[in-house]
Formats: C-alpha cells, structure tokens, sequence
C-alpha cells in the first residue's frame, strides 16, 4: 500500500495544474446547456483538445497522451479544483469513446474519435426512448435494411437526449430485428444528425436550460460503416458503455472534492448561518467526497493490475449522485432565504442543486441500480 | 376539545379550491411565468371579490373579521395550486393590521425573509424589524430587482428604511402569522405534488406494469404522505395558538413551519425521483410546484432556524411543557 | 376548533395525576417480560384495576368508568407522564377487548372482559407462526371439529407470543376448514392454555428477557364458547383487532411526550455532550411527539363525531414505531460510551432501544405498512 | 500509488480468517457470553501462536514488526467473527509499545472509552490521558465490573491512577491505533450483519416467495453493503497513513472511525428490520454481531465525536487541504 504519487506523476500534476491556472476561462463560462453557452464550451474543448488535456488517456494518434488511469485521476483532480468548465464531450468521449476503442474497426477509430475529442463533431447519446426509461431494453425506435444504398433507415423517436440540440452526431441503439424480444434485435447505431429525416427538438430541463432534446426519425440513413459492433448485437456492445457510465469515467472524484472544498469556503464564509449541526453536515459531506476518492484509488489499483470491475459500480454510482445532491442540500440550506436566487454570487448553488437532482434519476434510476446492487453484488433472488 | 374546522370553515375553502382551480390552474400558472408581473390574470381579483384578501380585517375596516383559523385553509389552498400572488403577505400580515388598502396587495421583508415577492405591484412594502414594524408606499422605495428560481415569484431588494419605526407589538404577531400563512402553503404544495405523481405513477409503465407498482416508487410516496400527515396537525394547531393568544403560539408556529417545510422537501425529492426524467423537464407541471416549495421552504425562517428558536424555549422551559 | 379540555376533563385530569403521583411503583418494577417481573406487574395491573384506572374507557359493569375516548388519552398522558410501568395485560385490554366488544356474546363479555382487565386472567395473541410473519393469512394451524365435546381440537403452532410463557390464555386464527385457500376457513379462538395439549416455551428476546414465546397444540380443546364470531369468518374478525393495533389504542401519544420529555430532561444533564447538533436532533425528536398527539386529536375528533378511521393508521403505526427509534438513538448518542451499559442509571434508554426497535418489526413491519398507505391511501396498484 | 494490500497481507489475512472461523465462531462466541471470563476458550491461544497477537511488536522485542497496514486486515477479520477478545487494545495499542509480556492481554481506559473491556484478565490496564500514557498492572488496580449490552464485552470501571504520567508523545499514536482497529472490526461486524441477513432472506418466504426477492429488503441491504463499500477505503488509508506517520493521520483515522461507526449503524439497523422477529429473538445469531457493533459504535470516539475533530480541523486547515 503506497499512497504515494510516483515523482512523474506529481510532475504531471504540476504541469496540469499551472496550465490549467493560466488557461481556465475567468469569468467561468455561462451554461454549456444553451445554444451560446455550448459553443463558448466548444472553443474551451478545442483549447483543452490542442494543449493534449481533452483526452489524456487515450493514444496520441487521436489527440490524447497516452497517460495511465492515475494521470488521468490526477487531471481530473486539477480540472474541477482548478474550477474549470463542465465538459460539454463528456457523453462521447467518456461513454461512447470506451465502446468504440473496445468494438469500434480502425476506420471508425480513426474517422471519429480525434473530431470527438476536438469538440469539432460533438455526440449525443440516444437511449431512452418515452416508453424506455429505465427499462431501457424496451425500446421501439426500429432501424430497417436499406440493400441499395448499404445502411439502415431510421423510424421513431429518442428523448431526454441531453444537448441533442447543439451535437452533430447521436449513438444509440435501434431495433434491427422486428422478430427479436426485449435484449435481443438491437443494434448500436452511429448516426449522423445533420440530415434531412431527423428532427429534434430541444425540451428545456428543470433549471430553464434547453438541455434535453427530443430526436425524432423519419427514413432517417446510417450507412453500414457507422455500425459500432455486430448488426444485432446492439445490446452487448451498449452494456459496456453503461458500465463505463456508471464506473470510473463519468463522475471522477475531483469533481465532489472540489465541490466539498468549496462548501467549506462557503460556511466559512457565512459565519452568522453556519451553525455547528450545519457544519457537522458539511464535515460528514466532505469525508464522503474523500471516501468516494478512495474507493477509487481501489478500483484504479485493481484494474491497472488486470482486473475488472463489475456490478459494484452500482454502489458508485448511487453513491456519487446522492452525494452530490447533499452538497447542493447543505450549501442551500447554509444560504437560506438567500438560496432560491439565481441571480448573483450564490446563483451557481440552486443551478448545481438542480444538475445534481438528475444524478439519482440518470444513467439508471438509483432504483434500479439499488436493485442491481441486492441481485448481482450481493446474491439476492430477482424473484 | 374539538380538533377540526366547521362546516363553514370547510365550505369556504372548498370555495376557495373551486375558484382557485378556475383561476390558478397549472396553466394559468405557466402564464404567470411568462408575463410581466409574474401574477395571475384573475385569481387575485376573484379572491378579492369573494372577500378571501381581506378576510382577516375587522369587520369594521371592511372585512370579514376573520381569525387565524378560519384563514387557514384559505392559505393551505393556495399552496396547493402554488399561487403567484402575494396572499400571505396580504391577507395574513398586511390586512389585519389595517396596513394596505382594502383590495390592493402588500410585501413584506424580514431578516428571514430579506426579499420581497411581487413587491413592483404592491401599494405598500412592510418591514417587520426586530424594533417594530415600518410601512412605506412603494413609491418611496426603491426596488432592485431579483430571480428566484420560481418563475412566478418576482423579488425585489428594498431600500433601507431609515425612518424611526413606530413603537408596535405586533411584529411578533405578524412574523408568525406569515410564517404560518406559508406553512400552509407548503402543506398544499406537498399534497400537490403527491397527487401529481401518484397520477403519474399509475399511467406510466416500465417493465411492462405501472411503475407505480414498484415497492421503491411506493415506499417513497408513503414516506411523503406520512410526513405531510404530521405536519399539518401542527399546522392547525398553531392556527388555534395564534387566534388564542397562546403564550406559547410562537414555539407552535416554529414547530408548524419546520415539519412543514420538512414535509415539502420530503415530498419534493420523492416526487422528482418517481417522475424520473420527465419531472426533470419543465413540461411536466411537478417543477412549478416543487420550486415554490423550494422558495417557501427557506422563507419566513427555514426549518433549521425554526428548530433553533424551539431548542432556545426548551432550554428556558420548564420540564413538562407541552 | 377548540383547543381546550372541559373542566370535567381537567378535574379528571388532575384526579389521575394524583392517583398516579400517590400510587407509581417508585422505584420503578422490573421488566414485565420476566416471570418475577411479570408477577409484579399483575399486582400493578390489580392496583389500577381496583381504582378503576385500568381500562377507563370501559362500561363500569366491566371495570371501566365509561370515560371518553378524550379522558383515556388524557389518562394515558398521565399514566406515562407519571412514569407507570408498561401494561403487561395490554394485547388483551387493547387488541382482544376491542373485537370483543363488537363480536363477542353477552356471555363471552361477562366471563373474560374483567378478569382480563384485573389481571387475573392476563391474555396473550396468537397470530404468528414459523411460516406465516408478515404473511399472517399463511398461517397453518387446525382446529379440528370435535363435535363429541362439542368444540375443537387445535394443533400446530404458533410463535413470538408477547409474554405468552406467562399468560393464561391466547387469542388467535386457527384453520378450521382446510379446503378453504388463504384468507378464507380461519376461525378466531379463545384458548384457556392450562390444559394438557398445550405446551408453552419461553423464547428469549434481544434484550435478554423471556418476553417471546413458541406455544405448541396437540390435540388442545377448545369449547363452542370460546368462538369468537363466525366459524370460518376468523379473517375477518382479525382484521378488526389488527386496525386496533395499529390504530389508536396500542401507542398513545402520551408514551412518546414523556419519552421526550425525558431526552430532554437527559440533554440538559449532559452539558458536555449535548452538543448544538444533537440537541437540534432533541428538538426534532420533541417536534415529532407533538405532532403524533396533535394527529391523534383530530383522528378522535373525528371518531367521536361519529366517523371512521381507515389505512391511516398505517401512517400512524409507521410514524409513532421510527419516531420511538430516533428518540432513543439519539439518547444513546448523548450516552457515548456510556450507551452500551445495561446497569446504571441511564441503562433504561438501551434497555428502551432494544423495545422501540421491535415496532417497526411487530403488528405488521413498517414495508408492509408502506405498501398499505400506498395502495390504499394513494391508490397505487397492488401489482 | 497503489492503494491494495499485498499478496502476503492477503494471505496472512486469510490465515486469520481461517483460525477465527474454528476458534471463534457463533457457537463459541455465545459460550463466551455464559462463561466466567466473557473470552473465548481457544482462539487467544491460536492468535498468539500464529504471532497475531504480538505481531505490532518490533522483531528485536519478539514481534513480527508489523506496521499499521499489515495488522489492519487482523483487525477486520476479529471484527468479522465478533472475537470476544481484547485484540485491539493488546495487539495494537500495548505491544508495539511493549507495555505488555508477549502473549498476556492489556486493557485500556480513555476518556473517550472509559470502561476497559476484559480488565479482568488484563495483565496491564493503559490509561491514554491527556498529559501521558499510565500502565500499571492489574493487581494495582481496583475494577469495579459494569454490564454491557454485549455479553462477552466484560467492562469494568478502573480506580483512579494518581501517578504522574511519564511524558510521551506516542499517546496520539497510541489512541489512533485504538480507534482505527476499533473502525476495522466495525467493518468486519458490518460485513457479517450484511453477510447473515443476505443468507437468512433468500431463505426466508413469505407470501410465497423468499422475502430477499422484495425490492424493499433490497434495497435496506444494497444501502447497507453501498455504506460499507465507502467505510472502508477510509480504514485502509488512515492505516497507511499511520504507517507513515502523516501529518495529517489524526485526520484520517476520524474519517475512517466516523464512517466505519456509521456504515455499522446502519448495516445493523438493516438487517434487524430485513430478519423480521427471528432478529428479535436471542436464538439468531444476528444480535451477537449487531451489539457488538452498538458497543465499538460508541466506543474510541463514537461518529459525532470524531466529526467534531474533523470539524475543527477543517476550520484552521487551508482550503485545498485532502
């Protein structure tokens, strides 16, 4: 057990950190989640993706630096302490980026992953479909062969896409066998959303945001090179990218330490409302930020070492989301009448509190990843 | 002892719920949202003409000479349908004291409340101040304005008055009575929203069956009904408190708004997660009342500083208090 | 909407204190869930019986002194404001008497109701079985038509009896038609255990006591008398001693105000560990008390004007069985190491501790009372 | 970095394991609760000649020179069987600092914990105060036997030790020990309480079906086992910590105690409500497991206690600490 960090390594941080202080956008950027937003947060992604910090870990064919799993951790430590934005990529380069590098050919590899990281083609995830929420294997939205043109055509509708408004690209999965029941039938589409036969429209999400959208299509085309993994076998290839969702990549420790450290700042700056059970709450909060980074630098350790992870990170991903509405909760309650305003200096609490409740509800109700948590880590009977 | 309204009492809300249903229904709220004032188009004015703004003026200054119990309801109501109108404020601060002109509305700034809703269409902005209260016409102010994340709620930050307050003892009576108005408020709003995603928890289906028959989605729903069961009971009670000049109404009003806004949250949260994705769009009706909840929550004192008053009695209080 | 009580209520008030104040075990009796224990709570159990205190809201002929529902929740403030000792006799007095008052027969009332409430013939309930807990309509137990003696002959068994090693008598559900599926051809009987074919074995609870027990029928009789309502129609009869459960008469108010009381009497004589967190917890705690008193109020407003309660009282039995919980976590938190004691002066709250976490277990756990409040009182679909 | 145990960490644990399962299992834990000592009949023997017991000692004093990483898993593993044995405050409070004859018990009193467990058999009583660590042999002392609501957990008050206290800075050292092995067995116990009610609900049917398959009992276990999961990274770092003699090590056994306290708590909590009335009953081996998590929850600073240190520390570190 050695916690610490190889002389390389805290040299990377060093570097990381003094770039990040020189380049992080001050003021910080209005919402990523509107129209105007999302394209400040595509020049920020182009500057991350040109100084090599969009992808650290990938190869550095396609942008990255070939940095291992800790210099990653190290990154995404400095990029939320170092206040930087919200990353407007993070769907493809975090959920889908895994999936292409594990099924992906080379051709797509190459075609797509660099232009992804860039910002220069941003992708969207197209699961959830209004009658396939959490139940996500009973989705309609059908993909049918087109023989003369060599691809599939396109009918019905995704939804809660979130920015589907603003991304040049969507992957989701599609029925490619009408015959075939629930799990089976599907394929994992790569689809190009600047065509006639795609409609979407934006739904404006909980904090005013136009953040979701509706995607609908209409013998909309996908050509047979933009399958990612075998035409069928749809629902294989999008459990490993679930995974990649609800493990390591998404919500990296950094992100909860850095909102942990700043609700300290914030009690200690509101001496008059941080009464000791409020700050007894802040305490208990920031310890769970650290222990959520530790049982990270567990599951690092393990799979740097070969191993795998597996339904545990069903507790991670509960665990991070209700954190992070506990921060909100505690910082919130700190501001009191002053919390509901967003407008002015504690506007950004209420704005995250809002972001933090769809934590416990995406990527997999915690319901459902309670669930999964009683049946596959701990033995307990699905009926 | 007789722990229940009468049937008049009972009949006037029912009219209030009926009216308000014409007059303030989700739509007419989404309205609110939208225009200039962040006011409903006629609620304000049908309450009015029903006599529910000013009931609790005397009968002799032109109202209905209505005391804390028989207004309770009326505030519980309009809760319910996370009325954009500043009727606490009015009807249960500003009118009994005889501070605002019958039919017009009020707002009303507090240490606990530093930001007055609706305050560019009041006639008169009060300020309840640990050394009495100060009134002033809106005119001789000057409002900035805020946003709340409700829509509907327009705040405003008041000048400082300077003005030597005028010696009062009501600003004890009219603290309480505006933070049991909004206690009220949130106990609507919490069975709102339960009703709301009880509805929905019954159409929507996953798995093939109404996700309302999931244990999980149950058991959340039961937990937000049974904390709205205990905290209206207290609710009522500090109602009774107030009309009777309790000594003790100021502890029954802190123990009211803490459950209340306890309740709502509760009621919020569960609500959220068992709307899932839909209830995180501004297309399902949940945010407006759920955001209202938000605001009243940490209005009028939020629960952890009602607590702390209640903490501060016990410590004084005799054992045996009840 | 008055929130006075009568001066005939207050007088009757005082008079109880007085009784009370007078006559309290002091120092406080034993465990009741011990043999010895027990003994001496029948001579308590006689004391208030002879001063007609025992069940108050009873017709005189029986005992009682037809109080009001509103003298009995003021008697029971002052019974545990004062500081009495817990009703052994009360699964007879609270969950049989109640059924037999609707149900019984002229003759069943005058031979059980007043030795039950003297204590003479203490009464314990038979509803749980090894395989039928929460699934009471599981149960297996026969009674057998014996039409010889002219009654029945009981044999199974049946489990988790409250101080059933040390009553006389058993009330409970025993199958008397075995063709009949589940809620059907169960007949609720009145069983004199001082009879060979009865065996009794005394099962130790968490708190060490012997408060549980299995009892065992083989070929135990059962005279026609001792029917309770229909043959066959036992569910049914049940089902209305199961809602006094979880209604009104089980848990009164007055129980949790003067546990709160007593938490906060204990956080004003810990100065150094009632911290401002802990005591905001207190106050909570006291909040809680009052508003399941307040609850209780409008629910007797409405019984005694002549209406019903339904599945509230699911909310209420959820409310009043967590809320005795919290109270005691929270003394034992004020306890610190001091908690773990059993002997001393604070071992009453550990003892206490271990009682309040049988409520959210007994007369139906709290996940069943959670589905009845969401089916029922919100109408969720069962499936 | 590299946050994991080493290959023969691990197997040193499961050796341990292995011994305590024939030494210390259900069976033998209850005959501790009956008999005279409130210990085992075998397994402080076993320990001792596998080296266990003393393995904290430096190797020149007849130890193994194991530091706080190598003993952490020895901790948790006594915690997993619930040894009725005064491991902790032999194994790694009193022989690494060679306060105690090779294979002989300490007991230790602190102002946090000020019933020593298993004094009786103690051949020294510690006392971690203040201003010093005092040691006095057990015959010096006056113990006076209180009860515990564990049975084998035999307390006992210790007379006052009015000589002055031998100045040392290895009492912090000494009482993080302490609490960090206490936080490991809390992990243990958590681990079984989780392990027997996972066992006892796929087994258990009611309403035809085993009652592990209702999402209620799922979901009260997957918040257990989720608890546990974040608990113990806490207690595995604060070891290295200590190992390395961190500046910030004080910090950090707070952290893992607090949360091991916590995840306990509601391990406990869980899996009395998910066993129904067996768990109420003696006769499931569950309450020798959920009381000696009541007991260790409470004692070496109980959640709130080590919150508070954390707390303060907080207030006078610089931001960006971690």
């Amino acid at each position: 057990m050695d916690l610490a960090f190889s002389p390389a390594e805290e040299a990377f941080r060093a570097e990381a950190r003094a770039w990040l202080q020189a380049n992080v956008p001050n003021p910080p950027l209005p919402s990523g989640d509107t129209k105007d937003g999302f394209a400040l947060h595509l020049e920020w992604e182009r500057q991350l993706f040109d100084a090599r910090y969009a992808v650290v870990s990938w190869p550095e064919e396609f942008g990255g630096r070939n940095a291992s799993l800790w210099e990653w951790l190290i990154f995404e430590e400095e990029y939320w302490l170092a206040g930087a934005p919200q990353r407007v990529t993070q769907n493809g380069i975090f959920l889908l980026a895994p999936t292409i590098f594990e099924f992906g050919t080379a051709e797509q590899q190459q075609r797509i992953l660099a232009k992804m990281a860039s910002g220069e083609e941003p992708w969207c995830q197209g699961w959830s479909e209004p009658n396939a929420g959490s139940d996500l294997a009973g989705i309609s939205s059908t993909a049918t062969r087109d023989d003369t043109n060599g691809g599939w055509r396109l009918n019905g509708q995704k939804t809660w896409t979130t920015r589907g408004a603003f991304c040049t690209h969507l992957f989701g999965l599609f029925r490619t066998d009408p015959e075939a029941e629930r799990h089976n039938g599907m394929t994992y589409l790569l689809v190009d959303l600047r065509q006639s036969g795609i409609t979407v429209r934006g739904v404006e999400r909980l904090d005013g945001d136009e953040g979701f959208a509706e995607v609908f299509f209409d013998d909309a085309f996908v050509p047979d090179v933009n399958v990612l993994g075998e035409v069928n076998k749809g629902w294989g290839v999008a459990m490993a990218t679930t995974g990649s969702e609800r493990g390591l990549t998404l919500r990296s420790p950094g992100r909860f330490l850095a909102t942990a450290t700043k609700l300290i700042e914030l009690a200690k700056s509101l001496p008059d409302t941080a009464t000791p059970e409020l700050k007894d709450r802040v305490t208990q909060a920031w310890i769970d930020a650290h222990a959520y980074r530790w049982q990270t630098f567990a599951t690092v350790t393990k799979l740097v070492e070969g191993g795998h992870t597996g339904p545990e990170s069903s507790m991670v991903k509960v665990f991070w989301s209700e954190l992070d509405v506990r921060l909100h909760e505690i910082a919130l309650e700190l501001l009191g009448p002053h919390a509901e305003l967003i407008d002015g200096e504690f506007a950004h609490w209420m704005k995250g509190y809002q972001f933090a409740l769809s934590g416990p509800i995406y990527a997999g109700t915690n319901e459902i990843q309670r669930n999964v948590i009683a049946e596959r880590v701990l033995g307990l009977p699905r009926k | 002892m007789r722990f229940a309204f009468t049937e008049d009492q009972i009949a006037l809300h029912d009219a209030v719920r009926d009216l308000l249903n014409d007059h303030s229904n989700a739509a007419q709220l989404r309205e609110a949202w939208g225009n200039e004032t962040g006011r409903t188009a006629s609620a304000w004015g049908a309450l009015h003409a029903m006599g529910a703004i000013d009931a609790m003026r005397a009968e002799a200054d032109g109202g209905l000479g209505f005391n804390e119990v028989d207004a309770i309801l009326i505030a519980e109501a309009s809760g319910r349908v996370a009325l954009a109108e500043p009727i606490i404020e009015t009807m249960m601060v500003a009118a009994p004291l005889n501070l605002v002109t019958i039919g017009l509305s009020a707002a009303v700034v507090t240490h606990e409340s530093p930001f007055a809703p609706w305050a560019d269409t009041a006639e008169v902005i009060i300020e309840l101040a640990a050394d009495g209260i100060r009134s002033r016409h809106r005119q001789d102010t000057t409002l900035t304005p805020r946003s709340s994340v409700d829509g509907a709620r327009r705040l405003f930050a008041v000048s400082p008055n300077t003005e030597v307050a005028p010696a009062s003892t009501e600003v004890a009576l009219a603290f309480r009575r505006g933070a049991l108005g909004t206690a009220a408020q949130l106990c609507g709003l919490s069975e709102t929203m339960i009703t709301v995603t009880v509805a929905y928890a019954k159409e929507r289906k996953q798995f093939g069956v109404p996700i309302g028959s999931f244990q999980a989605v149950k058991h959340h729903l039961a937990n937000a009904r049974t904390k709205l069961e205990f905290a209206r009971p207290l609710v009522y009670r500090a109602a009774a408190s107030l009309r009777d000049r309790d000594a003790e109404a100021g502890v029954h009003v802190s123990m009211a708004k803490a459950a209340a806004s306890d309740a709502a949250m509760v009621a919020a949260k569960a609500s959220l997660q068992c709307h899932g994705a839909i209830g995180y769009t501004t297309e399902a009706d949940l945010h407006l009342y759920m955001k209202r909840a938000w605001a009243l929550g940490g209005s009028w004192g939020d629960a952890a500083w009602h607590r702390r008053q209640i903490t501060n009695h016990l410590e004084r209080a005799p054992i045996g208090e009840r």
